[in-house]
């Protein structure tokens, strides 16, 4: 029920949300009963961020610039006062609970609890991501080893082929150029799949589309996170590992072969009540890295 | 009217005894925090949940689609009767060596009260990792409900052998002393006498226990996994209730099924707390 | 009269870790005879009582010099200790019913002795609630908790448990000081009937029931035996001053 | 036929007692290797970072290895605390309800309802948290934004509760009722009773609760994580965020490679310790009441 | 010689749920006198006794009928229940000192209606455990837990225990059931010295010790008072065949 309203959903809130400011600037003076009425500029701003490490914070820290060159390092510079939470729902819950807060997710999660905003003027929708003009995603990969099975192979040619593909953009992920139609290799089994939660609910959906291709594949997925994923398709505990990340040298090392299968939009959200819509990038970074701490102060 | 009357009575006793009153006082607001707390809690999980309860959360298959949480049901009955079934006995058998059999002061006694408290003390995520590096990597068992319930077992087996060695200790030494003046041996005497004696309490602890083991989230994640399916054999992964709405609720996805299956949980507690009720008033009856 | 010695005590010295309870104890317990003990509270009456059938082992830091035989055997030799449980009964100061039925109760001695068929449990069941003389208060309701009755009723349960594997040595730690007048007197009466089976050791704070029912009684004072004679000799001509100034002590 | 039985048992007796001590043995067996696992995995990254660095660096920024974990030791001392100062009260007085007070015809709907409270998933909690202790904190005080210090006490203190409140109930209840009769025969009123004759002899049962509760509290992760805040720096009050140890683990643990994931088993092993330090604790204590 | 009525019982019915454990009791019990309940076990002493200071309020089920008032005033009326539990002792059946110190056994009871001052408590603790005939066993240990006590210890500190609070009546429910003889003559000799100063009321299995001591004896049977009346009359020439019977019975 989720995956189909999900694209109605968020494009409908972008809608909404350009409406509610129309509606605020005409009526600014006698907003009282306005929920937005509420909305005091000067106060501190709420920041939520990623853990450390995670694919989802490290995409957006680099597009977002909001790192510094130490000593020939790369320093992360997210303030210190940002609250830290490593799940998507927790996110939005805290941004959905707090007017005066900000944070980031998924393309594929967005839903109207919270608002998505404009970031130099684009939107963060699949098809400027795919032409270029939303800049802040990153890819999703799947990981194996050198000897995968035959039903793994299939299966992931399916992920890679037209059909797969479609599958991606329908939930909202970025697919990737040109794929070819599928043909199966016949091979027959189970395989298991593991990792990223990020890229977990795109490939169920792929899962279920592939059981009409193939249905001599069984596929199980063990949803847990990207180094998990990565850590048993080394360790032989499943088969094909997921990342929402590139992959590290570490587990390259160990005999890992990533391939993308998508990219995912990262979405900076804030609450609904908030009557800001749109966004630089430079203001977004003003905010992560602390220098702005009010709402005032950073538009 | 009767009422009113020895309300006024009580209230006149509390005056000459203010510390009294305010101690009930106390007593009254803590009970009325906690259950408020509580009426909060079930509250919030019902209005969000009961409207999202529908036939395909109980379809016999995973689905994106459904989000059917039949499976998950299905895998937490397996995994709270496994680790029960390792835990309870063994739980059970080290009280009654503690109670009933180590000589007061014993070295060993005090380590083993030590470990215990111990592995009460240790956070669940890392019982999680050791159960993926120990049974799921080293014994090479993958992902599997064994794995999942044999983790569950070591982190609930110091509950159990607390409230047991507490309901042992409570049985008075006149039972223990009439048993022995009849000629029976300390097996009978324990297994006839003291043990009946200290079902109640007993089942307290496996109450708490399998409340834990339902609750448990980060502990399965790592051991058991998180496949929503039907397990074919104590072999497969499969996702018990807590872990299942863990994962619908991680991306923000499902959220309303995972309310959907919170009430569900709710109402498993409640029956798994009303069976073990039952069947302990029905042992202290019935002996 | 038969005088053989069913229990034989020779200097006993008995220590509860540091305090010693016992001192120096030298006793012949005659078969088929009640031998009463009597003295102050605290004097180790009950001390030396349990062990006679070693339920001070069960005390943590107790510890014992000296022997004990029963029929020659020393029963802290290689005897088995649930077997001369087994043939020396015991009932206790406080009444301690098992938390079950009453049926259980008595039955629980013969199943652990390997009794189990229903017909045969039945009858010891009545033939012993009968002996105690509680058997007209109980018979209809055998299946109730025992924890349900009066103290005076669960001190004669408890009697009757003990009755029900027929020992050969009976252990009564003030056995009637929670029954009335008329319980008191059958179970007066039923030791004295119990006395041509079994050997009968008593502590009492009632001189009268000493004086009424034992043959031999044995009079302590803070550990030690004063003086250990026939009864009617104890009870009148004492030949310790202070067994003297203790028994006419209450009456004088 | 007699000697025969006696044997039989005998050896049974023997069996079944070697059967309870290997039992007995299965938790020292459990914490050996639990402990073997940490450590075999922890100590190197401890050696690595520099044992001073790590325990009292104030700094976590696992992007450019700099491993300190003072500020999290700091934070799971301050819930923690925080939790029992909530808890505990709360939990034993309402223990005292339902084992002296509570009518016997609500009694059996409260007890299942503590029992429920104890049932419920972390998770569940971790999101009632978010939805109404956050914003609740947020409009009571003016400062922070809710993601504090005493939220995460405040969560935790209800999570400890159907723990303390079940063991201490039992303890109560197994206190001989003669002690209360014999009070109230002294003309002492029904709280008087229970606060200075029967609660003290409870005493042990109540610690033992208490143990186990803070046991929860310190071990709570998915609650926690959910509404603390997180920050990786020094706690700076109650109505600030914090990051506990657990938080710190469960956050990173799924994105951490190489010696970052090490740092992060070596902050289970700190945990480990800590475990291990207040449990000496309570057994010095218990040892002293003991001798007194 | 005082007459005066310190408690006066009338048409009091006792149910216990549905069992009616007290029927039609009519009794008025002098002031500064023994008044002693003697009968068979379960025939209701213990249950009358506890309807006196009210320890029946804490069965559930219990319910009574009819009056009890003490000086004129209904105890079961306006009375503030814990002063009447003070104003009327009790001392119970089983010995049951609480887990705590010797000392804090006995200050407890002052401690519980104001008395705070050291010197006070130590006094009135020196005094209770004196006129309890137990001072000299345990001057030496105060500090020491009352459970290591033997059971007779027991029941003397909880007697003591019952003086410290200083009461207008003591209820006595078997209270030298567990006592050796010099112990309970000396409880007995306290009883009448006390009763210069205190009402007493006392629930005895042994004839001897009511006639000894008691001024008033009232003879019970299934829940009814069969006879009530002057001790030496009652005992020297009953008026009703079972009070008869039942004195006699034992030593017929
Ligand atoms: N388990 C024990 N540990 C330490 N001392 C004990 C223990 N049991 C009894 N005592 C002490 O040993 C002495 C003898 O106790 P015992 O119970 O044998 O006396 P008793 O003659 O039976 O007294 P009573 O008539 O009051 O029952 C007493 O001083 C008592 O305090
Ligand atoms: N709490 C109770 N609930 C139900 N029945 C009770 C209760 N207490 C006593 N009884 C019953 O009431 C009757 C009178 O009991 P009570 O204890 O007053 O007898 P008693 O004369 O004191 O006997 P004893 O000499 O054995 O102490 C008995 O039949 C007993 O079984
Ligand atoms: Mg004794
Ligand atoms: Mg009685
Ligand atoms: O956040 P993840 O994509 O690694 O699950």
């Amino acid at each position: 029920a989720c995956g189909a309203n999900e694209d109605a959903g968020s494009t409908k809130d972008t809608n909404q949300g350009t409406e509610s400011t129309a509606d605020k600037a005409d009526t600014d003076s006698s907003s009282k009963d306005d929920k937005s009425g509420d909305w005091d500029s000067s106060n501190d701003i709420t920041v939520v961020s990623r853990e450390d490490g995670s694919g989802t914070r490290g995409a957006f820290v680099e597009l977002f610039g909001i790192e510094e060159e130490v000593d020939g390092e790369k320093m992360d510079m997210t303030t210190e006062e940002a609250n830290i939470t490593n799940s998507t729902s927790v996110m939005m819950s805290s941004v959905a609970q707090n007017e005066y807060s900000i944070g980031y997710i998924s393309l594929g999660s967005l839903n109207d609890t919270v608002k998505a905003l404009k970031i130099d003027g684009t939107e963060a929708t699949a098809e400027n991501i795919k032409a270029g003009t939303y800049k802040i995603s990153r890819p999703f990969n799947i990981a194996v080893k050198e000897d995968a099975s035959e039903a793994a192979q299939d299966f992931i040619n399916y992920i890679l082929s037209k059909e797969g593909q479609a599958v991606v953009a329908d939930n909202n992920y970025i697919p990737l150029d040109n794929p070819e139609a599928y043909t199966s290799n016949g091979a027959s089994g189970k395989v298991v799949v593991a990792g990223s939660s990020s890229v977990s609910p795109v490939m169920e959906k792929l899962k279920e589309a592939y059981a009409d291709a193939n249905s001599k594949v069984e596929i199980e997925i063990q949803t847990s996170d990207s180094t998990t994923g990565m850590q048993n398709a080394i360790d032989g505990v499943c088969d094909i590992g997921m990342a929402s990340r590139e992959l590290k040298d570490s587990e390259l090392d160990a005999g890992l072969t990533p391939t993308v299968i998508a990219l995912d939009g990262i979405a900076v959200i804030v609450n609904n009540d908030n009557p800001t819509d749109e966004m630089t990038s430079e203001q977004v970074r003003s905010i992560f890295t602390g220098d702005a701490l009010a709402w005032d102060e950073a538009l | 009217m009767h009422n009113k009357e020895y309300l006024g009575q009580k209230l006149k006793e509390y005056k000459r005894a203010p510390g009294s009153f305010l101690l009930m006082l106390l007593v009254m607001l803590c009970t009325a925090v906690t259950f408020a707390v509580l009426f909060f809690l079930v509250a919030y999980i019902l209005i969000n949940g009961v409207p999202n309860l529908n036939p395909g959360l109980f379809a016999w298959t995973y689905t994106s689609e459904n989000a059917s949480m039949m499976p998950s049901i299905i895998n937490t009955l397996i995994i709270t009767f496994l680790s029960l079934l390792i835990a309870v006995p063994l739980g059970i058998f080290s009280a009654i060596y503690l109670v009933e059999y180590a000589k007061r002061g014993n070295k060993f006694v005090e380590i083993i009260r030590l470990t215990t408290e111990t592995l009460s003390g240790i956070p669940s995520i890392v019982y999680g990792l050791f159960g993926a590096l120990f049974f799921v990597t080293t014994l090479k068992w993958g992902y599997s409900l064994l794995a999942g319930a044999l983790t569950l077992s070591i982190m609930i087996l110091p509950l159990i052998m607390r409230t047991t060695e507490e309901a042992l200790k409570s049985v008075p030494d006149s039972f223990r002393e009439g048993s022995f003046g009849l000629g029976a041996g300390k097996l009978r005497t324990v297994f006839k006498i003291v043990l009946p004696s200290a079902v109640p309490g007993i089942l307290a602890g496996v109450i708490l226990a399998v409340g834990r083991i339902v609750g448990e989230t980060a502990a399965l994640i790592y051991t058991a996994g998180a496949v929503a399916e039907v397990p074919s054999s104590v072999m497969s992964s499969g996702s018990t209730l807590a872990v299942h709405m863990y994962n619908l609720s991680r991306e923000g996805l499902y959220m309303d099924q995972a309310y959907a299956v919170s009430v569900i949980l709710l109402l498993l507690v409640l029956v798994i707390n009303w069976i073990s009720g039952t069947l302990a008033k029905k042992l202290t009856k019935g002996v | 009269m038969n005088n053989t010695e069913k229990i034989s005590i020779s200097s006993l010295d008995l220590y509860y870790t540091d305090f010693k309870a016992l001192k120096n104890i030298n006793l012949k317990i005659p078969e088929n005879k009640i031998t009463a003990f009597i003295g102050p509270s605290g004097c180790g009456k009950s001390t030396l009582l349990k062990s006679l059938n070693r339920m001070n082992d069960l005390v943590e830091g107790c510890r014992i010099d000296g022997s004990i035989l029963l029929d020659g055997e020393d029963i802290y030799g290689k005897m088995d200790v649930n077997l001369l449980r087994k043939r020396v009964g015991m009932v206790f100061q406080k009444p301690n019913p098992f938390p079950m039925s009453i049926y259980d109760n008595i039955a629980f001695g013969p199943r652990t002795h390997g009794v189990h068929s229903k017909a045969k449990l039945d009858d010891i069941v009545e033939r012993s609630l009968r002996n105690a003389a509680i058997w007209d208060e109980t018979k209809d309701r055998l299946k109730q908790n025992a924890l349900g009755m009066s103290g005076g009723q669960q001190q004669r349960l408890c009697i009757a448990r003990a009755l029900a594997v027929q020992p050969e040595v009976l252990l009564m730690d003030e056995p009637t000081s929670a029954l009335d007048p008329i319980s008191t007197s059958k179970i007066e009466d039923l030791a004295v009937e119990l006395k041509k089976d079994y050997t009968i050791v008593m502590v009492t704070h009632n001189m009268q029931q000493a004086a009424r029912i034992s043959d031999k009684t044995a009079f302590f004072l803070l550990g030690e035996i004063v003086e250990y004679g026939e009864t009617e000799q104890i009870f009148s001509m004492p030949q310790d001053k202070r067994t003297e100034d203790y028994i006419t002590g209450r009456f004088g | 036929m007699k000697n025969y039985f006696t044997k039989q048992n005998k050896h049974k007796e023997q069996a079944m007692q070697a059967v309870f001590f290997i039992a007995a043995c299965a938790s020292i067996f459990a914490v050996v290797l639990i402990c073997l696992f940490l450590f075999v995995n922890g100590i190197p990254a401890m050696k690595e970072i520099g044992l001073f660095d790590f325990l009292l660096g104030e700094r976590w920024k696992p992007g450019n290895n700099i491993f300190g974990i003072f500020p999290m030791i700091m934070g799971s001392i301050y819930v923690t605390a925080g939790a029992i100062v909530i808890g505990v009260p709360v939990g034993i007085l309402t223990s005292v309800f339902m084992a002296e007070y509570c009518p016997k015809k609500i009694y059996p709907f409260l007890k299942s309802a503590t029992e429920l409270l104890a049932g419920i998933p972390s998770v569940v909690y971790g999101f009632f948290g978010l939805v109404v202790l956050v914003p609740l904190i947020r409009s009571l005080f003016r400062e922070g934004n809710g993601n504090s210090m005493l939220t995460a006490s405040i969560l935790l203190g209800i999570m400890i509760l159907p723990t303390i409140i079940g063991v201490s109930e039992s303890a109560l209840r197994s206190v001989p009722r003669t002690y209360y009769e014999g009070a109230l025969a002294l003309g002492a009123t029904h709280e008087r009773s229970i606060f200075a004759i029967v609660l003290p002899a409870a005493k042990s049962g109540v610690i033992a609760g208490v143990v186990l509760g803070i046991g929860r509290a310190i071990g709570e992760t998915m609650a926690v994580v959910m509404i603390a805040g997180n920050q990786p720096r020094m706690p700076r009050g109650i109505l600030r965020g914090v990051r506990t140890m657990t938080a710190n683990i469960v956050l990173e643990m799924g994105y951490a490679a190489d010696l970052h994931r090490e740092a992060l088993i070596a902050t289970g092993v700190v945990l480990f310790v800590f475990i291990l330090l207040i449990n000496f604790c309570v057994a010095l204590l218990n040892r002293r009441n003991r001798h007194a």
